[in-house]
């Protein structure tokens, strides 16, 4: 058999994927991502292997993605988050066609055709303002962990506007708030209610079409995913658990397949390697 | 006074890897050597901002025209000059001259947008060397613009004249006229080599060798691309399977050479409007009786496009598909500076037009300043990818 | 009413129904399907286009209402949908999306635009029109007025480059209306142009004594709130007969108030000068931030350049109405543009004769024309005159930019430095 | 004896000073604010009071100051912390004319006459690029604590060029600068070089006059003076009260009102 295998290195972890021809999911490891990415990259895909009980001559074709892609050292070929995250979703939820990934720093829309392929997408790539961290940060300083914050908000009556200029002058903002006495879920309720005005704005900007996929790290926020579910007046998927980590890597994986199909077929245009390069 | 010295030298005699190297250097280190050296031998600089100037002017005065169009330099000095929400070419513009980098003896200045009008009185308020506003006609189609923008090219003569001490003469202004024609033609015929067989030279290569025209002497500019333009034609590379893209929105802010260079990796850019105004002037400036009119007439009538100015005649959008389909590019690259109120105004007009017409394009906004560039390689890359795959 | 009552306060009373009537003349003609010119605050041609009895609209001025009205966000986030950049200027997001919505405003209807007349005294006119040009398929008209070159340098009639200026603005008027009679389908007037232009005089006359006479101490009106309800007459109703009236009247009630010491507010105790557009998201509230200290703003720049420069008083001579309208224009459109980017010279004349204490500078992100030399020209002004001043930086639509808590925060220290010197001197005059 | 005191309610941390009326502190706390302002607030104050076992009485005046001073429930009344802070310094230095303060969300330039009123002001708006944050962000990234970082910096032989200064983003770069091989020093070296600009084009806007007093809890990092003497050519005062310099500043104020004899002045607001 052939499997195809993807690792994406993340800011924070390090994922990786195996694929077999079958279309099925035969293993998949994570570490924390540290320092040392090649290193991490290597490891990651050892548990993998390991885990699958597959040696790594039987991989016919590994695909790298996230922001360490280019220092995996194994790959065959590397591809952003972007495009893999489209087959990931795609995979999950055929019906995809915006993908929404918030991190704790970027923010990510993309509109994807029913092949997966990225038709359009736009990040915020300016400042933080209005990221996961507007989030953490505001439910951090008052003293909320993430689980906590969906009870919180239960309470709240009356939201306040938080404009989201800056993550860390939200903080100014909660204390000038807190100052005037204003319920914490109140401000919770205003800082999400931000964070959702941004993501669909973002949504606007691509013309995002029904068959919303969210992921990244504020979707432990459910609050958030509900939030963005009432704005847009349409149901949104979340993969469920831990398959919410491993979309960049699975997407990463089905590509490679593909790819491999393709090799299969006729000859690769050099410009798959081009565009890595 | 006549300046005979050459202040860049470096390229010649060299192979064509080793020239193209000197010119990206220069470029890219924001390396102004060469303006030092041609105030040491004793000449006048006149730096003009974006987006055009009539160099014959200058040149005509004796003095060396500069063009001044930002740096990949820190504004420390200059950012205590402005308030947030500007460009960055402003701001490294004015940081050149505050910081010793750029020494000059005029500085002219022209209404491309807000900012830069303004630029012409806070440069004045930083400097005792006279700083002048350039009045280019807004109205390109009115009966009196060309007699009006002569007598405008005709008052800044005057002040060259009196900062070099060398009046300008119809006799100068021909023969400077002559000089420039020349490089201009020798600049479109480095684009055809773009656009015929793009993979001859890099494009951060092609920028380089553009670039470096404005900041040496025409005359040094012309052997420069003599010599180059047979090498490159000769360059024996082997065409690979990459997009052909438009580049275009760099018109005022130039893009950093890294990012060109990262489009180019995975692209053949076949056009672009980088410096558009070196390139402004499409066909030769008649000898004229009159050359300051044959240049404004030229400047209005026979001239290539750009947000910046106002014409009827040339719907940006219009223009912009016109450059796709004579340079046969599949896709477009959109840039913006951040905070360029033209260019990012003129980009809706674009992808309006782009979407309605199909073409694949990618959107950006950059800042001249800028070192990191994880999240638009990231973009390029995913844009690239997907026209690719699938 | 006693004559205290029936003039003290009847500009703000009369300017905010003359105002209102204006845009419902606009509405009831869009409903009717009818178009208006669209022009601008600095240069608007209303002499001309009135002359062919043209409706006018200035979208820079139903922009700003949204952002008073607090309904700008909704506008600037469809125009920010459609395309546009945060970055851009708001009034131009917040039209586009008027636009959109088939002219739905607040306050009615904005018409289609006939036509678009537009100066170069800020590039983004340009864009702007070039945005209707796309939409409307109009005609739109530029007005090249060039500035004044150099800083410092003025050119006078007479002078070889203000003639060859006035030559060429001449012959734009001329294209202008020719413009006109194909739009309107009317055939010019001149007679008509010298009774706008008179119209004008009175206006520009009247404005020039009303900005002076608040030297006076307390001051006559707020330059940045009441100063913002005249102007929108000045622009609006520019070269009317209403407009030129509204503006006698508005003299006679500042001189009684002068003669009888009747200011606009009870506690003055700092007199300053606004530079800059003032922050109409939280139009009040900003106001109050001053007011709160004691501080009046008895002068503003934005009573210069967004009366087009009416300020100078210019006076056209009606015999040869074209090329005198040509100069005027000229002198007029130059000391707006001079008030926006040339400004240290003007507000460090202004500092004595108004009395003032300090200097707030309002840069905002939506105006490169107004804030680009902003803090240059503080610097420059600081150093030559140890004036005490503010920098503050907000937005005239984009609430998103407009943080209270901020700017309080200076505000406040603004003030305790003013206060601290005050008692400085006090102490040392004992 | 008649004691003043100075609340300084900062948006990570709540400081206290009480001072004798000849000005010396016999007093000082240092709390974090939390969620509950008013609360942190009154306890910095409980906790100074307490180091002379002063009671609440004896302390006649009581001035506010920081993004909480309208929560000093307690204080008689409020002043910004930029008069503060300004204050603060000439009582320490008194040829002070540059004041540049360095705080968690907030980096302050003050230019001050040789009289000590504020000539001018400035402070980073919009984001809070450059300032003590970003140091917080760097030290979680590296996981070196805060009191730690300026010490290795100055290990540094190549520094990297830290692009971004946004604190949010800083973890990132710093993470990919490691990626890269970069040697933590020269990382963390990097990252005091990118703040010392941004804060030095502050001060310029104030203009830099000598004395330069630094303040703020980063004034205690080394790293930082170095980094900012290196930039702006001058010499730093710094203090081992640095923290309190605020709190400092508002304590005098308030004894200037017990001595002016002024009963509390109604609120700015």
């Amino acid at each position: 058999m052939t499997v195809t295998a993807g690792v994406d290195v993340g800011s924070t972890y390090c994922k990786a994927v195996l694929f077999d021809d079958e279309g099925d999911v035969l293993a998949q490891a994570m570490r924390p991502t540290g320092f040392r990415l090649a290193e991490v990259a290597r490891a990651t895909y050892d548990d993998c292997l390991t885990a699958a009980g597959v040696s790594e001559d039987d991989v016919g074709y590994v695909v790298a993605t996230g922001i360490g892609r280019h220092r995996v050292a194994f790959k065959d070929v590397a591809v952003t988050d972007l495009t893999a995250t489209a087959r990931g979703a795609n995979f999950h939820f055929p019906d995809t066609r915006t993908v929404l990934d918030i991190g704790g720093q970027t923010m990510k829309a993309s509109r994807i055709d029913d092949a997966a392929k990225v038709e359009a997408f736009r990040l915020n790539d300016k400042c933080a303002a209005g990221t996961g961290a507007f989030l953490e940060k505001t439910a951090r300083y008052m003293g909320y962990g993430v689980e906590e914050v969906g009870a919180v908000m239960q309470t709240s009556r009356d939201a306040v506007p938080i404009s989201g200029v800056c993550a860390v002058f939200a903080e100014s903002e909660v204390i000038n708030h807190l100052s005037l006495g204003t319920p914490p879920g109140d401000i919770m309720q205003g800082a999400i209610e931000s964070l959702t005005t941004r993501v669909v704005q973002l949504l606007r900007r691509i013309k995002a079409k029904p068959g919303y996929t969210l992921i990244g790290g504020v979707m432990r926020f459910q609050t958030m995913a509900d939030a963005v579910e009432k704005n847009l007046g349409h149901a949104v998927h979340v993969p469920a658990g831990d398959d919410c980590q491993y979309v960049a890597a699975l997407g990463a994986a089905i590509l490679g397949r593909q790819r491999l199909q393709r090799l299969a077929s006729r000859p690769a245009p050099s410009a798959g390697a081009s565009a890595t390069a | 006074m006549t300046i005979t010295t050459r202040v860049f030298d470096a390229w010649r005699g060299r192979p064509l890897s080793e020239l193209l190297y000197e010119c990206r250097d220069a470029i890219e280190e924001g390396d102004f050597s060469m303006v030092e050296r041609w105030r040491d031998a004793g000449g006048t600089v006149l730096g003009h901002f974006q987006v055009y100037f009539p160099v014959e002017i200058a040149h005509a005065a004796g003095m060396l025209p500069l063009k001044v169009c930002g740096a990949p330099v820190e504004p420390n000095d200059a950012d205590s000059r402005f308030g947030s929400y500007l460009c960055s070419i402003l701001k490294t513009s004015l940081e050149l001259s505050l910081s010793g980098r750029v020494t000059l003896d005029m500085f002219v200045s022209h209404p491309i947008c807000d900012a830069a009008r303004n630029l012409a009185a806070i440069w004045g308020r930083n400097h005792d060397y006279p700083c002048e506003i350039l009045y280019l006609p807004q109205n390109a189609t009115s009966s009196g613009s060309a007699r009006y923008l002569a007598d405008e090219y005709g008052r800044l003569a005057d002040v060259a004249g009196e900062v070099s001490g060398r009046p300008v003469t119809p006799e100068a202004l021909r023969a400077s006229t002559a000089l420039f024609n020349r490089s201009r033609a020798l600049v479109r015929e480095l684009y055809a080599v773009k656009r015929d067989a793009p993979w001859k030279i890099a494009a951060e290569d092609a920028y380089a060798l553009v670039a470096i025209g404005g900041r040496i002497p025409v005359e040094e500019h012309i052997d420069l691309l003599e010599a180059a333009l047979p090498m490159i034609r000769a360059v024996d590379a082997k065409p690979e399977d990459r997009i052909r893209v438009v580049f275009e929105g760099a018109f005022c802010e130039q893009p950093p050479l890294d990012l060109i260079r990262m489009v180019g990796r995975s692209c053949y850019v076949v056009d672009d409007d980088f410096l558009i105004g070196l390139r402004w002037l499409l066909e030769d400036v008649p000898a004229s009786d009159e050359p300051l009119f044959a240049l404004a007439h030229a400047y209005l009538e026979t001239s290539s496009h750009s947000p910046v100015q106002h014409d009827d005649r040339k719907p940006k959008e219009a223009m912009l598909m016109k450059r796709v389909e004579a340079a046969k590019a599949g896709a477009v690259v959109l840039t913006a500076a951040k905070m360029c109120e033209p260019g990012l105004e003129e980009q809706v007009a674009y992808v309006l037009e782009l979407d309605g017409r199909k073409v694949p394009y990618f959107l950006s906004e950059f800042e001249e300043n800028m070192t990191n560039f994880g999240s638009l390689e990231l973009q390029v890359e995913t844009f690239v990818e997907n026209l690719l795959f699938g | 009413m006693t004559p205290s009552e029936s003039i003290v306060g009847r500009g703000n009373r009369d300017g905010a129904a003359l105002f209102r009537d204006w845009f419902d003349d606009l509405s009831a003609a869009a409903e009717r399907g009818e178009r208006a010119a669209y022009v601008f605050v600095m240069g608007s041609f209303n002499e001309i286009l009135k002359a062919f009895d043209m409706r006018v609209s200035f979208p820079e001025i139903s922009s700003l209402q949204l952002a008073v009205r607090r309904v700008a966000h909704e506008y600037l986030s469809e125009a920010e949908d459609y395309g546009y950049s945060p970055d851009i200027c708001g009034y131009v997001k917040a039209d586009v999306a008027v636009q959109l919505r088939r002219g739905k405003h607040p306050m009615g209807r904005i018409p289609k635009p006939s036509m678009a007349v537009y100066t170069n005294a800020c590039n983004t006119y340009v864009k702007w029109a070039e945005i209707w040009e796309r939409m409307h398929h109009v005609p739109i008209v530029t007005l090249d007025v060039p500035g004044h070159r150099r800083l410092g340098l003025h050119t006078k009639p007479g002078d070889p480059t203000f003639e060859n200026d006035r030559r060429y603005v001449e012959t734009q008027i001329r294209e202008l209306i020719a413009t006109c009679e194909q739009v309107t389908g009317t055939k010019f007037d001149i007679d008509k142009l010298r009774e706008t232009m008179r119209h004008a005089n009175t206006m520009s006359r009247c404005w020039a004594r009303i900005l002076e006479l608040n030297a006076a101490s307390p001051a006559l009106f707020n330059a940045l709130t009441d100063g913002t309800i005249y102007l929108g007459v000045a622009n609006g109703l520019r070269g009317t007969p209403e407009g030129a009236r509204y503006f006698e009247d508005l003299v006679e009630e500042m001189e009684y108030k002068a003669a009888h010491g009747i200011g606009t507010t009870g506690d003055e105790h700092h007199r300053l000068a606004f530079v800059g557009v003032p922050c109409y998201p939280i139009f009040r509230r900003f106001n109050e931030l001053f007011s709160d200290w004691g501080g009046t703003f008895v002068h503003s720049t934005y009573l210069w350049f967004a009366s087009g420069g009416a300020n100078c008083g210019h006076q056209y001579d009606l015999a040869d109405p074209i090329p005198s309208l040509a100069e005027g224009v000229l002198l007029s459109v130059r000391d707006a543009m001079d008030s926006m980017f040339d400004q240290t010279t003007m507000v460090k004349n202004s500092i004595e004769r108004f009395g003032i204490d300090g200097v707030v500078f309002h840069p905002i992100k939506s105006c490169r024309t107004v804030s680009t030399g902003l803090a240059d020209s503080r610097r420059a002004l600081m150093a030559e005159t140890g004036i005490s001043s503010l920098f503050i930086e907000s937005d005239m639509m984009d609430r998103r930019v407009v943080s209270e808590a901020q700017l309080k925060n200076r505000i406040d220290a603004f003030f305790e430095g003013l206060n601290s010197k005050k008692q400085q001197a006090a102490a040392g005059a004992m | 004896m008649a004691y003043a005191g100075g609340v300084d309610v900062g948006s990570t941390q709540t400081k206290a000073v009480i001072i004798d009326e000849a000005g010396a502190i016999v007093g000082r706390s240092l709390v974090d604010t939390g969620a509950n302002v008013v609360q942190a607030a009154q306890n910095a104050f409980d906790e100074a009071l307490r180091a002379k076992n002063l009671s609440e009485q004896e302390v006649e005046y009581v001035i506010g100051t920081g993004y909480g001073r309208y929560r000093v429930t307690f204080g008689n009344d409020q002043v910004t912390e930029i008069s503060c802070h300004a204050r603060g310094a000439v009582h320490l230095f008194p040829n002070t004319r540059t004041v540049v303060d360095m705080g968690g969300q907030d980096t302050k330039a003050i230019s001050v006459s040789p009289t000590g009123e504020i000539v001018d002001f400035c402070m980073n708006d919009k984001c809070a690029a450059g300032t003590g944050r970003f140091l917080g962000a760097a030290s979680a990234a590296l996981d070196i604590p805060i009191d730690d970082l300026g010490d290795t910096a100055l290990k540094s032989s190549h520094p990297v060029k830290i692009s971004t200064t946004c604190t949010v983003f800083a973890e990132s770069e710093v993470l990919s600068w490691l990626g890269k091989g970069k040697k933590i020093e020269d990382i963390l070296w990097g990252v005091h070089k990118s703040i010392a600009t941004r804060s030095f084009g502050l001060m310029r806007r104030v203009g830099v006059e000598d004395e330069v007093t630094f303040t703020g809890g980063v004034s205690r990092n080394p790293a930082m003076v170095e980094a900012l003497q290196q930039r702006g050519g001058v010499k730093l005062n710094v203090s081992d009260d640095c923290q309190y310099i605020g709190a400092l500043g508002a304590a005098l104020f308030a004894l200037d009102r017990i001595q002016a004899g002024r009963t509390p002045a109604k609120e700015a607001s």
